[in-house]
């Protein structure tokens, strides 16, 4: 697979961000948004490996950055799975929409 | 009586005895910090002290400080010019700041006047009741900071005392005042910071843009050695103007002062009017013409015009106030416009004019503003369609309350004839060079401003002192001024007085300054 | 004597100073202090003219001082100057003030600011005399405001009176406005000359004007501004209005300011700044016009009134005018000698008519009558003053208004013969309503019985003053007696040249048309008043819109009210409208307005939705990025 | 080589945060929670005295260390504490110090039963705060970030019974982290271009590329991410719900900590690692931009709120874009600026808000009504609002004056003129609603005048507070060296 150019990853990459943060933005539901907040991130991931491939295997600084945002995307994701559940006693639902009580 | 004289005498007489050594060269008390610690220590003694004793620890302070004040006075050098009792304390090196006082002869007298208006102002202060403490402090606080911005030579200290003055005025205002206190005093607040938001860049982009990276006044007032392109001059000149004007009332910056001083407690009104207000004109002299001549012989011909309507449309508005104490603000508005178009005219007798001004306005304004606050407080009204023949159960508060008037008016004998004369010599003299100036053309209509401060202060004696009593029970219960009340007023008077009989002393003294400014600058020539 | 001179001035003040702060409790010790410092002051006075006539006459002139203020090239001095002209100042102010303080004595008794009264005289004749021996235009100007001060003071002397405050207030404008150019002109000589003193002006006009460095019509120019102080402080047209008024204040100060000195102000400083008017023709046409036009102006109202005092006020007017007239058609003397003899006999009416209101406690001339059975010697002594003011030879007015008559028609202004023949009919007019209001309240039958019967004459203290100043209404014309010609030896400007009468007899042929005129209005007035043949009620009735326009002095007050009114505060309304309404609400708390309505429409944007958040960064970031990279 | 001292705070930070937790399993749940309080404050104190160590005198924290030897430095230079990184960590653990005493009065108001746990994550939050700002590389940087963040989502929605701390925490979550993966978006993109991820290699390396569109996208995307932790306009959206909704020691702490870790990382990144020519442009323009956005947005939209803290969040927006005149002007002057200006914003914000949990604690309201009559109530707060609120307001002669002046001085000084009038200007505006606060705090008379009481400790703090606030205004002079000393070390 030597022969896959460098910019169809980040093509690639880059439609996966895009539709991460659609999910962001268009979603309601509290876990959906967080999907795609996970997408943004493995399409970073993405990036990161394509580059250490096109720079050079021997520096692992590329797959190392990934490992770490691996891990810390589950640290995310359990403080948000635990804040959502809170939320959800509060209000029943899990539509971000909902909660928009401070404002003004 | 006797407790408030000894209060008054024994700290002149320590502070002359204390000062008697002060001269030239190496001096062995740093004069100038006293100036200003004094009244900031009194204020931290006022906070620990039992409240019973507040008025008295600030009355000692003031007279302390008024004895400095005439000291210093007395001891200034007519015959070197520039500054003297100079400290310098280098405060922040890489960034050209530091401690410098110093006085010339414009700055002793603003101090002289500082100490006048901060003694009057502690006898007029002194049945105040409502949280008395609190109220002494911050008066005290007040004074050191109008006193470090008179005194500082460094446009950083300058621009922090200057503004430190401002910040117990709002408190003043908004606690001891009346009427639309608060208002009032946000007003006169946020009205005087944004004046000095211009200041504060103004001063940042000289030292930016100077080649000697300093603050210091006497340094930067130097032109070749600053090299202050004339484009940058044209473009900061009118900012810094209207910068400091907005403290001196420039129209149509003028609207916080008529609220403000509507609703100012007596004694904060007395160091507004008297003594903040002054520190308008006094910057531009300081500050503004020095550093950039050639903006200031571009823009001050424009400037004037803007003056003129200070002094005529001040005094065309008061003709129709309904209350007492807001005819005084018009008018203070119209003297200041006396004040700026004198600098305007950019002539030696148009500064002196206004330097003498200045401090005749500090003086009458604070004596006008004590009488005003002395009759309300026994006619409990300010309304003129409610007072009248009010000279028959207080003679003596009308008979200073005319001559204030008349001072006012610009009587000669008494402080405002002589700078108002000397502005006039100035603007006509500044219309003489280089052809037709538009001076020529304002002249006239500056000396018809003498006509109008004429009618609206005698139609404010006529209707508030003069004719038959209106209001029968005030015959009764109304009595005339106190001792205590009555020694302000009087002291002012007398003061306003030496200066009407005999300027000699004090034009010579503002002239210290203002010949050396005038030789740098060279007139509209 | 003259080194001293300086104490004239000086002493007054100080007795001002010591009644205000020692002895305001004492009536005695104030009026004391007072009369005293003014009996040192006349005396020193004459001393001063005693050395002044020991000088050659070619140069009497002392002059000496020190500095006031100094800018340079300006230094302002306070100086005394003493030459025949500030003499003769120095004696009348002294004599005349003097006399009314001790006339006041009487006239004041009862009055419960007695001694604050006396204390604002003594302000008064200080800064006059300040006024007078001043060597230079800005203390002339000086003193110049401060007699302003104490006439305001003393005709709003009883405050409570609201007419008089309303008087006290309008003098002080009037005069104010009149100010306005004196001070103008103070500043231009100021700006021309480089100094304010009064020798060098001199010396360095006459230089200009003789190498052309200087154009006259600017020196007539800085002329006419100062004679606008002139108009406003000797009340002539069309600043005249407030002298009437100002008989709201006590008789004696009427008698002292409004009528001998203060207003006599206006003549002495046209006579001192001679130099400047003379220097072009143009402004001493204007001078001598405005003078003509008041005296017949104010001769003419005088016909209409029926106020004691304001009859007296009108007649001053019209003498005022005679003597300006004088200075501008280049009578000099005679018009410093009809201020000498007016300030006299003039003084000597008002103290008389004091008296008559002192016993009456009424100015109204239609409710008196028949006084001289009440009071013998003020009737013969107002008498002397009205055949003197009438200007009945041998009396004192004859002599100086007759000289100003003949300075007139010698003069060479324009139009001058008829200002001649104008001052020649106000002569009449002036017989004529001097004699009606001397018929009218001393003769013919009581027309008020109640307060005719209560009426007495005067004590000692007032008659005194009255039987003196008749005394000098007689002799002081005689100063200029033909032949001996003293007062035009003492006080001339230029080379002294006497010409006219050198014997009385030449005299009277000489001015035969001036007597007869005086007499015809003497007779006429008899007709009218004593003999009643005529009715002065037809006439009024036949002429009546004549007749009303002569009694509401032709409307002025009601003018000027109307454009003070109509205009000043118009205007003043409209601006404080424009201050509080588009100044202050529009623009300041307009934009502290806008600002929190600003605020709380962006804070709209915090619509609580997380979303929204999120879509405000995603598309602050594109739109950065497109802005960045094209 | 590895020396210890590189990470001895964060060391100190975790222990005592470790020790908390044990401390709590032991002690039985009923005990009161004094021990554990006192284990954290001797961590964090342990922690700023550990700071002189690393900088290498036993003196003064700052005393000597311009003239130190060799600066310590761990993992490979990844982590190296500087001069500048001590001052950083010098502000950020005195405001976890200062957010452990405000929440100790806080949690008396409403009690939790998580009072460990809370500690614990702030200091684990405070310790990722703290090694971000040596951090010398992007992965060290971006681990040490999401350390601070993602405690103090926890933190944000600590209060579980109360709704508005939880919104606050979702908020704060979803959006931070999708600034976070916009940041991470943006620093994959500068690896890819150079291959590296240590901060100065990438400046060399770049220092010698042309711009291109990518570059620019990522230096944007990276702006972006960052600018949402110090909420610099237009990324400031979250900053009022979450300040308003979250307990208020974590607002103190977000408002002066966690934008303090920003401007370190900010100043790291840019004014070393991307102050090359072919971007420096782009980017001083850019935070131009946002500087002028947020002081304008921040103090327009703080006038009409009624409830303090949602005004302080509007403050702190208004206070970023001022500290960003500073950093944008750059260089030794504008960063010396920023760090001086952070100093004072430390205890001018610290003080106000420990005065708004003692008022709440006794009010339980946060609305500015109910600020009436403090001066009666307790004078102290009435003079610590006063001074802190207008040294925010830049009005002499407090330590905000000085420090505005400074930023602007640096500013203009590289010609930003125009800013520095826009940031006076709307300065003026920000005294308004600061002097609202003053006034209804000063001038009227309270409608419950039953005294506020507070411990001696609270009352010293808000003494030194006051006591700082002042003093450093007319008499900046020791702090001004020592942050001209650590801005010097960035540049050498």
């Amino acid at each position: 697979m030597n022969n896959i150019p460098l910019v169809h990853f980040l093509y690639l990459a880059a439609i996966l961000f895009g539709v991460g943060m659609f999910g962001v933005l268009a979603r309601k539901n509290a876990i959906s948004v967080l999907m795609g907040i996970e997408l943004m991130l493995n399409a970073v991931n993405i990036n990161f490996l394509a580059f250490a491939r096109y720079w050079n295997w021997n520096s692992l600084t590329g797959p190392v950055f990934v490992v770490f945002v691996i891990t810390i995307a589950a640290a995310e994701a359990a403080v948000a799975l635990a804040i959502i559940i809170s939320i959800y006693r509060h209000l029943h639902t899990a539509n971000v929409d909902d909660a928009h009580f401070l404002r003004g | 009586m006797f407790p408030v004289l000894a209060t008054i005498l024994l700290p002149f007489a320590v502070s002359f005895a204390l000062f008697h050594s002060v001269v030239q060269g190496p001096n062995i008390l740093p004069v100038l910090s006293t100036l200003i610690v004094a009244p900031i220590i009194a204020a931290f003694l006022v906070m620990i002290a039992p409240e019973k004793y507040a008025r008295w620890i600030s009355l000692a302070t003031a007279s302390f400080a008024l004895g400095l004040g005439v000291k210093l006075f007395l001891n200034y050098q007519m015959g070197i010019s520039g500054f003297q009792f100079v400290e310098e304390i280098p405060w922040l090196k890489n960034l050209g700041i530091s401690y410098i006082l110093g006085v010339d002869g414009m700055s002793t007298l603003m101090v002289l006047l500082v100490t006048c208006v901060y003694f009057a102002g502690a006898l007029i202060s002194w049945n105040i009741s409502l949280r008395r403490k609190e109220y002494f402090v911050l008066f005290s606080l007040l004074v050191g900071g109008v006193a470090g911005a008179y005194e500082s030579l460094d446009l950083f200290f300058f621009f922090l005392f200057y503004e430190f003055a401002v910040l117990p005025m709002y408190l003043l205002v908004g606690i001891w005042g009346t009427g639309r206190k608060e208002y009032a005093a946000m007003k006169l607040t946020v009205y005087l910071l944004a004046g000095s938001a211009f200041m504060l860049v103004g001063f940042l982009a000289i030292y930016f843009t100077s080649n000697i990276h300093t603050f210091d006044i006497r340094a930067l007032s130097d032109l070749s050695a600053t090299g202050l392109s004339v484009s940058f001059q044209n473009t900061w000149f009118p900012l810094l103007f209207v910068g400091f004007g907005v403290i001196s009332a420039l129209f149509p910056f003028h609207t916080w002062s008529p609220d403000g001083y509507g609703s100012a407690p007596t004694a904060a009104s007395m160091l507004h009017a008297g003594v903040l207000k002054s520190l308008g004109g006094y910057s531009i002299i300081r500050v503004a013409l020095p550093l950039m001549p050639d903006g200031a012989k571009h823009w001050l011909p424009y400037l004037a015009i803007l003056a003129l309507i200070n002094m005529l449309y001040a005094a065309i508005v008061a003709l129709k106030q309904t209350d007492f104490k807001y005819v005084i603000a018009y008018s203070s508005v119209s003297h200041c416009g006396t004040i700026l178009f004198g600098i305007c005219t950019l002539e030696a007798a148009g500064l002196n004019g206004a330097v003498i001004q200045t401090f005749s306005h500090g003086i009458v304004a604070a004596m006008t503003f004590a009488l005003v606050g002395t009759v309300y407080g026994k006619a409990h009204t300010r309304e003129l369609s409610k007072l009248g023949g009010l000279t028959a159960c207080m003679p003596v508060l009308g008979a200073l309350f005319v001559a204030a008037a008349m001072a006012n008016v610009g009587l000669p004998g008494l402080s405002g004839f002589v700078g108002e004369f000397l502005v006039f010599l100035g603007s006509y003299q500044s219309g003489f060079h280089g052809g037709f100036t538009i001076f020529q053309a304002l002249f006239p209509m500056g000396v018809l401003a003498i006509v109008l401060t004429a009618i609206y202060y005698l139609r404010l004696v006529q209707m508030v002192f003069f004719g038959p009593v209106k209001d029968p029970h005030l015959k009764e219960e109304v009595k005339d001024g106190s001792f205590i009340e009555i020694l302000p007023i009087a002291f002012l008077l007398i003061v306003s007085l030496m200066v009407g009989l005999y300027p000699k002393p004090f034009v010579d003294m503002s002239n210290l300054s203002i010949a050396p400014l005038i030789d740098n600058i060279g007139g509209f020539k | 004597m003259i080194q001293y001179s300086w104490l004239i001035p000086a002493m007054p003040a100080l007795a001002y100073v010591l009644i205000t702060i020692f002895t305001k409790r004492s009536r005695v010790l104030s009026a004391s202090i007072s009369v005293l410092t003014m009996t040192a002051c006349f005396g020193l006075s004459v001393g001063v003219l005693l050395d002044l006539l020991k000088l050659d006459p070619a140069n009497r002139l002392v002059t000496f001082g020190a500095t006031w203020l100094q800018i340079s090239p300006w230094q302002a001095n306070v100086g005394v100057l003493i030459d025949p002209l500030s003499v003769n100042m120095l004696l009348i102010v002294t004599f005349i003030s003097l006399l009314v303080q001790i006339y006041s004595l009487g006239y004041m008794h009862d009055d419960e600011r007695f001694s604050t009264y006396y204390s604002y005289l003594s302000l008064f004749t200080s800064s006059m005399l300040l006024l007078v021996v001043s060597n230079n235009y800005l203390q002339i100007f000086v003193g110049w405001e401060l007699v302003g001060l104490c006439s305001y003071l003393l005709i709003g002397f009883w405050y409570f009176k609201p007419e008089a405050a309303n008087a006290a207030k309008k003098a002080f404008v009037v005069n104010r406005i009149g100010d306005m150019g004196f001070l103008m002109g103070v500043v231009t000589i100021g700006m021309v000359f480089q100094t304010f003193d009064f020798a060098q002006v001199k010396v360095l006009v006459a230089q200009g004007l003789a190498n052309h460095t200087l154009a006259s019509g600017y020196v007539a120019g800085i002329a006419i501004l100062l004679f606008c102080g002139a108009v406003g402080k000797s009340a002539q047209f069309p600043l005249h209005v407030w002298l009437p008024d100002a008989m709201e204040g006590p008789t004696p100060v009427s008698a002292l300011i409004h009528a001998a000195t203060m207003v006599a102000a206006g003549v002495y400083m046209v006579a001192r700044t001679y130099n400047l008017f003379s220097a072009d023709p143009m402004s001493m046409t204007i001078v001598a016009w405005v003078g003509g036009f008041t005296a017949i102006f104010a001769a003419s109202i005088a016909l209409a009134q029926d106020d004691i005092k304001r009859i007296l006020a009108y007649s001053t007017l019209s003498q005022l005018g005679y003597m300006i007239m004088s200075l501008g058609v280049g009578g000099y003397t005679s018009g410093m000698f009809h201020l000498t003899t007016h300030a006299c006999f003039k003084a000597l009416l008002f103290l008389g008519s004091g008296s008559v209101i002192h016993s009456l406690h009424e100015q109204n001339i239609w409710k008196m009558g028949g006084l001289w059975k009440k009071m013998k010697i003020t009737t013969w002594t107002f008498a002397i003053g009205t055949l003197a003011i009438a200007g009945i030879p041998p009396l004192a007015g004859f002599f100086s208004k007759d000289a100003i008559l003949e300075a007139v028609r010698d003069s060479t202004i324009w139009h001058h013969e008829i200002l001649y023949y104008a001052a020649v009919f106000t002569a009449f007019l002036t017989a004529f309503y001097m004699f009606r209001l001397f018929f009218v309240v001393f003769t013919g039958e009581a027309r008020d019985k109640h307060s005719f019967d209560h009426a007495h004459e005067s004590p000692i203290s007032m008659t005194g003053p009255l039987m003196l100043l008749a005394f000098l209404s007689v002799v002081v014309g005689w100063l200029n007696w033909p032949g001996v010609d003293a007062y035009s030896k003492f006080v001339y400007y230029g080379d002294l040249h006497l010409d006219g009468a050198t014997s009385f007899i030449q005299l009277l042929t000489q001015s035969w048309l001036s007597i007869v005129v005086a007499t015809a209005g003497i007779t006429l007035s008899a007709f009218f008043y004593y003999w009643k043949i005529f009715s002065s009620e037809k006439v009024a009735t036949t002429f009546k819109p004549l007749y009303l326009l002569l009694k509401n002095k032709y409307y002025f007050d009601e003018f000027y009210g109307w454009i003070v009114d109509n205009i000043l505060f118009a205007l003043s309304t409209v601006l404080k409208w424009f201050d509080d309404e588009v100044v202050d609400d529009g623009m300041v708390d307009g934009t502290g307005w806008v600002a929190r309505k600003m605020g709380g429409l962006l804070s709209l944007t915090q619509t609580g939705y997380v979303q929204n958040y999120a879509l405000v960064v995603f598309g602050a970031v594109a739109v950065i990025f497109l802005l960045v990279s094209f | 080589m590895i020396q210890v001292q590189a990470f001895l705070p964060e060391l100190w930070l975790v222990g005592s945060a470790f020790l908390v937790l044990i401390v709590d399993l032991i002690q039985k749940p009923t005990s009161t929670k004094t021990l554990l309080k006192g284990i954290a404050v001797v961590g964090v104190l342990a922690a700023l005295l550990s700071l002189c160590c690393v900088g290498g005198c036993g003196s003064c924290p700052f005393g000597s260390c311009g003239s130190m030897e060799s600066v310590p430095q761990a993992f490979g230079g990844f982590l190296k504490t500087d001069t500048l990184a001590l001052f950083f960590k010098f502000i950020i653990l005195m405001a976890t110090l200062f957010t452990l005493l405000i929440s100790f009065r806080y949690f008396k108001a409403n009690p939790t039963h998580y009072t460990a746990e809370f500690i614990a994550v702030l200091l684990f939050s405070a310790a990722g705060a703290s090694a971000l700002t040596s951090a010398q590389e992007i992965i060290t940087l971006y681990v040490a970030l999401e350390t601070l963040t993602i405690s103090s989502y926890l933190l944000a929605s600590f209060m579980k019974k109360d709704k508005a701390s939880n919104e606050a925490g979702m908020k704060y979550l979803l959006l931070g982290a999708f600034s976070s993966a916009l940041l991470l978006f943006g620093f994959s993109y500068l690896y890819g271009f150079t291959g590296t991820t240590v901060i100065s290699e990438i400046g060399k390396i770049l220092a010698t590329q042309v711009s291109s569109p990518l570059l620019t996208l990522a230096v944007i995307m990276i702006v972006a991410g960052l600018a949402f932790k110090i909420s610099l306009a237009p990324f400031h959206m979250w900053t009022p719900d979450v300040y308003e909704g979250a307990p208020t020691p974590i607002t103190a702490y977000l408002s002066v900590a966690s934008k303090t870790a920003g401007f370190a990382a900010f100043v790291r990144l840019f004014w070393v690692g991307l102050s090359v020519p072919a971007l420096q442009p782009t980017w001083i323009g850019l935070f131009a931009v946002l500087a002028v956005l947020s002081i304008v947005l921040g103090n327009l939209e703080a006038l009409p709120q009624r409830n303090i803290k949602r005004l302080m969040a509007y403050s702190s927006i208004a206070q970023a874009g001022y500290i960003s005149t500073g950093f944008l002007a750059g260089g030794q002057l504008g960063l010396t600026a920023v760090l001086f200006y952070l100093f004072v914003y430390l205890f001018a914000n610290m003080g106000v808000f420990l005065a708004i949990s003692i008022v709440y604690a006794k009010t339980g309201s946060d609305q500015i009504e109910d600020y009436a009559g403090m001066w009666k109530r307790s004078p102290l707060i009435g003079i610590v609002l006063l001074v802190c609120l207008l040294s925010l307001a830049g009005v002499p002669p407090f330590a905000g004056f000085s420090g505005k002046w400074y930023l602007f001085g640096a500013a203009i000084s590289k010609g930003y003129t125009w800013i520095a009038l826009v940031g006076m200007v709307f300065s003026v505006v920000s005294l308004y609603y600061y002097l609202q606060i003053a006034r209804q705090a000063l001038f009227p008379e309270p409608k419950d005048p039953s005294p506020i009481e507070m411990n001696w400790l609270e009352k010293s703090v808000l003494i030194i507070c006051v006591v700082f606030t002042i003093t450093l205004g007319f008499w900046p002079t020791p702090v001004m060296q020592m942050a001209q000393s650590a801005a010097s070390s960035l540049f050498n």
